[in-house]
């Protein structure tokens, strides 16, 4: 079992409270889920659409094929009918008593059906859940517990009308349908599956870390970060500040750190570039702070709600000066979720930047798990506090240690002050031009912290043929997916594996696991990357002297769909 | 009561009578007076001659970025509002390169004290147009003059209803003290514009310049009165007027918003991740 | 004369109902009555629902960064005096990312004409608080509501001496027009702030909202009197005035103190490299 | 003959003037000079010094070992007599009456000598410049020439003032000196050599390759820059903005640019930061742009007014999303001019960003030269201009051509619209997101572009051993100079060459001259860096695959100096 269903429209009507819900039921009943979403940046019209998919198996990827398009206006039929499945239908609102052609389509007067059950416009939402719920031949008790807490606020008629609405929409398509055994269900293997997007992991995974400040300016697709923490603000006593431009978010960061607690700013690549000063600041002061980057396509303002992975040298080397920073590209939200963690935790172990980089798609789409293991996460508060700072005879902010690492002290806490400065600066933090000091700041700051560094990093994934691969895809962040369902599929022809980087920066070493023998082992590596340019490849080659033998470069705005991706695959072989 | 000695930091590198010597002694003198413990101050900077004086002053210190001060400063204000908190900056590292921050910080109404060293002048770069320069100063980058209007920061921040603008001069401590004391008193964003004379590249605006021209804003002239404040702001001539133009306690303080303050500042609220596991329940 | 017809430019992409429309509109009515050719107007804008304004006219056009419109237009300006120059923009691509730049480029008083469709939000990005949205406000990223005070751009402007600053309302088109006319008439850098609902985000100033409270300054105000126009811009509740607050022809535009320009426009100079080769011989 | 002079004390003291009326005295009499600075961060006081060297050969660095020390004042002594060559002096203000300590130290009351020829205080600094050319035995007519041109716009009072104070220098070490022949000079082979650093270089370069625009906010070392064009502002009809931030820098140059005009922008790391989103602007509008990034070291505010080759990364990769860039990396201030040109021909030729890269090594060293080949500038107008628009019946900002090159028209030139837009956009230059004009675009502004470019960049210089060194000295930028020098030296003992980059992005091809060869086939490759990281050999890694078998870092901000860099390198080998 594994279908896929399409609601188009334009934006305003709707779509996307349809694919939530529809996401939540099927989730909730315990099939696995995939959700992506490709909209246009306007608030009214235009052509977006909400694709959700869903399996008894573990997924992670969109279809290019779909089994059920809800058209919401005319056009959308257009836009989409050739990505139909032979078996697949179309239920569109019907615009005159047009005939409809085929049983390939079935007209279905969303709103009509609204009214005749009782309720109003809007509920022509909770028709097209329930036709397509009917069309599967789904039970709606589960739909309707969803349908209740969702409107838990809205008075009983509310949800009474939403309800029978409906109960409405599942009748008329199991009245109306003409084949309505077309899509076979299996049951699921049990029920009540966790549904989280990218974007959900990286806050939860925040909030669970102990962020205290968040400060950003709205940049799409990063803004949802800041949206999941400000609805967290009260009750995680987390502040969220709207800064009134990049700059000041990520300096407003860095004091609130300094100040002594867990800060993060987010943003997209433009907002990013007036921010690189501030990583610099970070970088000199030794502030810990975590960055989300989520890339959009570029350059400037670009597709601005469209995904791409062309950010990776930026976020690398952005800021000027040498400092450490470690850049973490997680593949899923469940990567993201223990990414957000790891940051949290690096950058105030090593009182560095850490950066979150994922992008549109990632941030997106909504995967299904049975739930995150807490365990794996850690807190360790690194600062010194009340009792270790009331011990302390004499307090340099800088003190000079071996592994790199200088005391950290919260300003006010005690008596002992704390001094940071984005000059050269001696133990204490004050300003110095001498290049013996220079020289001591450097090794402490970089040198020494980049060597512990890079043994905190995680090797790539190998997944697929484990033992010798003849050919291995190479990739990293968001392409995770797509590309482990690629390797599903081309598995049964080729000895084939994928291998994912979900940290890239330091690059991973290879004395836990030495993929480069595997690269250069495999008769042939294609680096697969949403991006014109191969950044991913050009690091490889930079940081390991290894090149891959072709690359697959998507860089139109959208993200590799299954079909298409294994197809160019294929290509390359 | 503290002491002066209790604040000395590092020597200074400013030149030899440079105006900044008079404002950072004033300085030491308001804070021991005000018994403000060193610990309990944190003095946030950017770059330029003015930025480096919380390196030359014992306390807390955080010399960021030219133009970033105060968003620093906003950051620390949100997390541990008990904190004084003073922003020492210079007319082009807050007016120019800051200039946003300057307008947002104030319709924040962060809880600090903001000390414009105005020199009329970047002293650092040596010698370029600030956004306080007169217009049509030449200089070796200005090669046309400087072509912008001189920016009145006081008419501005009484036109965003800043709830304490202020004028000093360096030439004047016993009045310069009584605006700092005041200024850091105040509940909510002070801003203390303060006339501090660059002897290596202000050859116009200099000490004397200044001592001719500044008087003090009458006894009777009245501060809660924004017209009227706007009015003097304005003044600029021969004779230019010091004192505290515009005060009132009118404004909400950004801190009296936050409800995650309510118990206390945040460094000192401890976190336990194991009270925020149910933050993944609304994903099933 | 020329035709409104002659700016239509691309589809707009704005919401049904959203107040940009009538602004489009009654700019294509302006420039046709004024009889400005597309291709003697430069038209720059920032990112936002505002700044996509270019492409719905026919002109040329520099659609540029969120925020950075008009250090765009000044340089323009700068090399091409001869050009009608408009920039449009949202109250967060000027008042927000851009206010550092809102401040100078007044300073500098570019001659152009700057229409702020202030709509009191964040349009493009769905519903964030913008400078000028009312302090306390609530949205999905204003928690605890918006914690500054509502941005003043007319008292700011005046505080600074801007030439020409205004304020309209899309519901009064005819007025409108004579703000715009009047506008890119004047000498200098002009301001008009026009209210500009946005349908699909903001709920509180609606339409309806502008209607009830907007009303026109008298014909007897004296745009010439600062401290009146100041005192009129501070005017904000039941009653808004619109209108023209401040104006006046007394400071200098920046290009009539750049020489480079005596010989006209740069871009129609020709530059013959031999004639530069003298500048070798401070070398030897 | 080779000497060098250290005029070393506090900021203030006069040393640029005597350091640079040396400079000019020595290149005029046709001797080839190397001067560099070395200052702190301040205006006044501190520890500064100005270098001189000259020879009657063509040199390229400072040396470690200097001849005349001028100490200005009497801590200047303690910090500078270790580098003392034997046979060397010290000129010294002496305190209170102490006794000389030998032959190489040398009490020079200046002031006094200067009020006792009838002249003030000032003129201590020409009691100076003439008390060291008397100790060369030079005689002074050159130095009244050049006194007299300098203070041209002075009193005849002033002039002969310091004509006396000068000779009186001169008299008097000539009458002191204890062992006057200890340096010996040959006569020059021709007189009038031209004195000119990297900064002036660049200026002069910017002017003779028509720019029009210049905005800049100052930073320090690019400062220079801006100084020097506004010099010459009034003259060549240039126009010179101080912007309020750097932001607004880059975006006045753009908007100059689209306007119809050669416009630049110039600063230095943390500037450039501010920068990069409008770089990101420049190449998705492709506007022409020249950027001359002159860098100082980091991170942050780091050392202000010293030098690092700490941004190569930054610069190559500064800027969200995918376009088309050049980045030149002069080695001299002969490289610099005519990169200057190069960089306003490749950026309205192809309608990009350009940078030049330096930083304050090079900006502030002096360097002689006969003079430069003018035959050698290019300059065309790539622009369309009045007749050729008038000619046109439709005109598209963006037209798709398979050079990659749309035709770029002038605003308010003819009736044709000029339209760009930050956002992905059709060839009208009006905003889109459909897939398919984003490929073509791309494919026209990235692809079809990088291609050309690749072909526009020099390939590197090889200097000394040219056939088959077994060790090559890797470099970039700045360090050109030195390494050259050490090349000299070394390549007495070993088969040995330099590979110098001045232009390293898009990297130099191979097809040309096919380095990549040469440093297979060596023993030993050593990259040398004025950085911490080797940014430049992770950049030959990255590019070509190749890995240098050693590195020679330098972090401290000091540049290197020719006899411990000889030293270093031999360690290596
Ligand atoms: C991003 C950035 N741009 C420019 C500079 C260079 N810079 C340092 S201080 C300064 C100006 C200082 O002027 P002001 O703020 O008036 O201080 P003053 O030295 O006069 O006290 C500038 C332009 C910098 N450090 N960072
Ligand atoms: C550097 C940067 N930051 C953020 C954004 C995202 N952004 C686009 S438009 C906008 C706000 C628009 O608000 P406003 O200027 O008021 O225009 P409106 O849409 O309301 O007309 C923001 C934050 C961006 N494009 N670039
Ligand atoms: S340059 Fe001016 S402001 Fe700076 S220290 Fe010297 S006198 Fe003071
Ligand atoms: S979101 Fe608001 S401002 Fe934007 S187009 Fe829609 S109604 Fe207009
Ligand atoms: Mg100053
Ligand atoms: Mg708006």
């Amino acid at each position: 079992m594994d279908y896929s269903i399409r609601i188009a429209g334009e934006a305003g009507q709707g779509l996307q409270t349809i694919g939530a819900a529809l996401g939540k039921i099927f989730s909730r009943l315990g099939y696995h889920v995939f959700t992506h979403q490709d909209y246009m940046s306007r608030v009214r019209g235009g052509h977006n659409y909400y694709q959700i998919r869903l399996s008894e198996k573990a997924i992670s990827a969109s279809r290019d094929v779909i089994h059920i398009l809800v058209a919401l206006n005319i056009e959308s039929i257009d836009m989409h009918r050739l990505s139909l499945h032979s078996d697949g239908i179309i239920l569109y609102e019907p615009q005159n008593d047009e005939e409809e052609e085929d049983e390939q389509f079935l007209a279905t007067a969303f709103t009509q059906i609204a009214k005749d059950a009782g309720g109003n416009k809007i509920m022509a939402n909770v028709v097209a859940v329930g036709a397509i719920l009917g069309l599967f031949g789904f039970d709606l008790q589960v739909a309707e517990e969803i349908i209740k807490e969702s409107l838990a606020k809205k008075s009983g008629e509310i949800i009474e009308g939403n309800l029978k609405a409906m109960q409405a929409g599942s009748d008329y398509v199991r009245k109306n349908c003409r084949k309505l055994d077309r899509f076979q269900t299996v049951e699921a293997e049990q029920d009540n599956l966790m549904l989280i997007n990218g974007v959900q992991a990286i806050g939860a995974g925040a909030v669970m870390s102990g962020v205290r400040f968040y400060a950003a300016y709205p940049m799409t697709p990063s803004t949802g970060i800041m949206v999941y923490l400000a609805g967290k603000a009260v009750d995680f006593g987390i502040i969220v500040e709207q800064a009134e431009d990049e700059i000041s978010a990520i300096n407003m960061a860095l004091g609130a750190s300094y100040a002594g607690i867990r800060a993060m700013t987010g943003t997209s690549g433009g907002g990013f570039a007036l921010m690189t000063e501030g990583v610099s600041l970070a970088g000199i002061t030794e502030t810990p702070i975590v960055i989300a980057e989520m890339q959009r396509p570029g350059p400037a303002t670009g597709l601005p709600t469209r995904t791409e992975q062309s950010d990776l040298d930026f976020v690398i080397h952005g800021g000027h000066g040498e400092f450490p920073r470690v850049v973490l590209t997680p593949g899923t939200p469940e990567q993201a979720f223990y990414a957000a963690n790891k940051a949290f935790d690096l950058a105030e172990k090593y009182q560095i930047p850490v950066f979150i980089q994922a992008d549109q798609y990632l941030g997106d789409t909504e995967w299904t798990y049975r739930d995150f293991d807490l365990s794996d996460l850690s807190y360790k508060d690194y600062r010194l506090r009340h009792k270790d700072l009331a011990e302390l005879k004499d307090y340099k902010r800088y003190a000079v240690s071996s592994d790199g690492i200088s005391p950290m002290a919260v300003p006010g806490e005690s008596r002992h002050l704390v001094v940071v400065d984005s000059d050269e600066h001696d133990e204490d933090g004050h300003i110095i031009e001498d290049a013996e000091t220079r020289i001591r700041m450097f090794d402490k700051r970089l040198h020494a912290k980049m060597e512990r560094l890079r043994k905190e990093i995680s090797p790539p994934v190998l997944y697929g043929e484990r033992t010798a691969p003849e050919i291995i895809l190479v990739c990293f962040g968001s392409t995770y997916g797509v590309i482990r369902e690629a390797v599903d599929i081309l598995g049964k022809d080729y000895s084939l594996a994928m291998l994912h980087f979900s940290e890239v920066y330091p690059f991973p070493a290879l004395n836990e696991f030495d993929y480069a023998d595997y690269l250069r082992k495999a008769r042939s590596t294609v680096c697969i990357e949403n991006n014109a340019t191969g950044q991913f490849n050009r690091l490889l080659r930079a940081e390991m002297g290894i090149a891959c033998s072709s690359r697959i470069n998507r860089y139109d705005g959208r993200p590799f769909t299954l079909e298409s991706l294994v197809e160019e695959i294929r290509q390359r072989l | 009561m503290a002491d002066e000695k209790d604040y000395t930091g590092q020597t200074p590198a400013w030149c030899p009578g440079c105006g900044n010597f008079s404002l950072l002694a004033t300085l030491k003198k308001t804070l021991a007076a005000m018994d403000i413990p060193p610990h309990e101050l944190i003095v946030v900077s950017g770059i330029g001659q003015a930025a480096k004086l919380p390196h030359y002053l014992r306390c807390n210190a955080f010399n960021g970025l030219h133009g970033r001060a105060l968003p620093v400063a906003t950051g620390i204000s949100m997390v541990n509002p008990d904190m004084k908190l003073l922003v020492t900056t210079g007319d082009g590292d807050c007016y120019g390169e800051g200039g946003n921050h300057f307008l947002h910080a104030m319709r924040r109404n962060v809880n600090m004290a903001l000390f414009v060293h105005n020199n009329q002048i970047y002293g650092l770069t040596k010698g370029q147009a600030s956004p306080t320069s007169r217009q049509g100063m030449k200089s070796k980058t200005q090669p046309f003059g400087s072509l912008s209007s001189q920016f009145n920061p006081l008419s501005m921040a009484i036109s965003q209803d800043c709830g304490f603008v202020a004028r000093g001069f360096i030439g004047d401590r016993e009045h310069l003290q009584h605006l700092m004391t005041e200024a850091i008193n105040h509940r909510g964003f002070s801003l203390v514009d303060i006339f501090q004379p660059c002897v290596s590249f202000n050859k116009v605006n200099t000490f004397k310049w200044y001592k001719e021209r500044v008087y003090h804003l009458e006894e009777e002239h009245d501060a809660g009165d924004r017209m009227k404040a706007f009015q003097r702001s304005l003044e600029w001539g021969e004779k230019i007027p010091v004192g505290i133009f515009y005060r009132h306690d009118n404004n909400r303080v950004l801190t009296d918003d936050l409800p995650p303050l309510k118990n206390g500042p945040l460094p000192l609220q401890d976190f336990d991740p194991q009270e925020t596991t149910q933050i993944l329940e609304e994903f099933y």
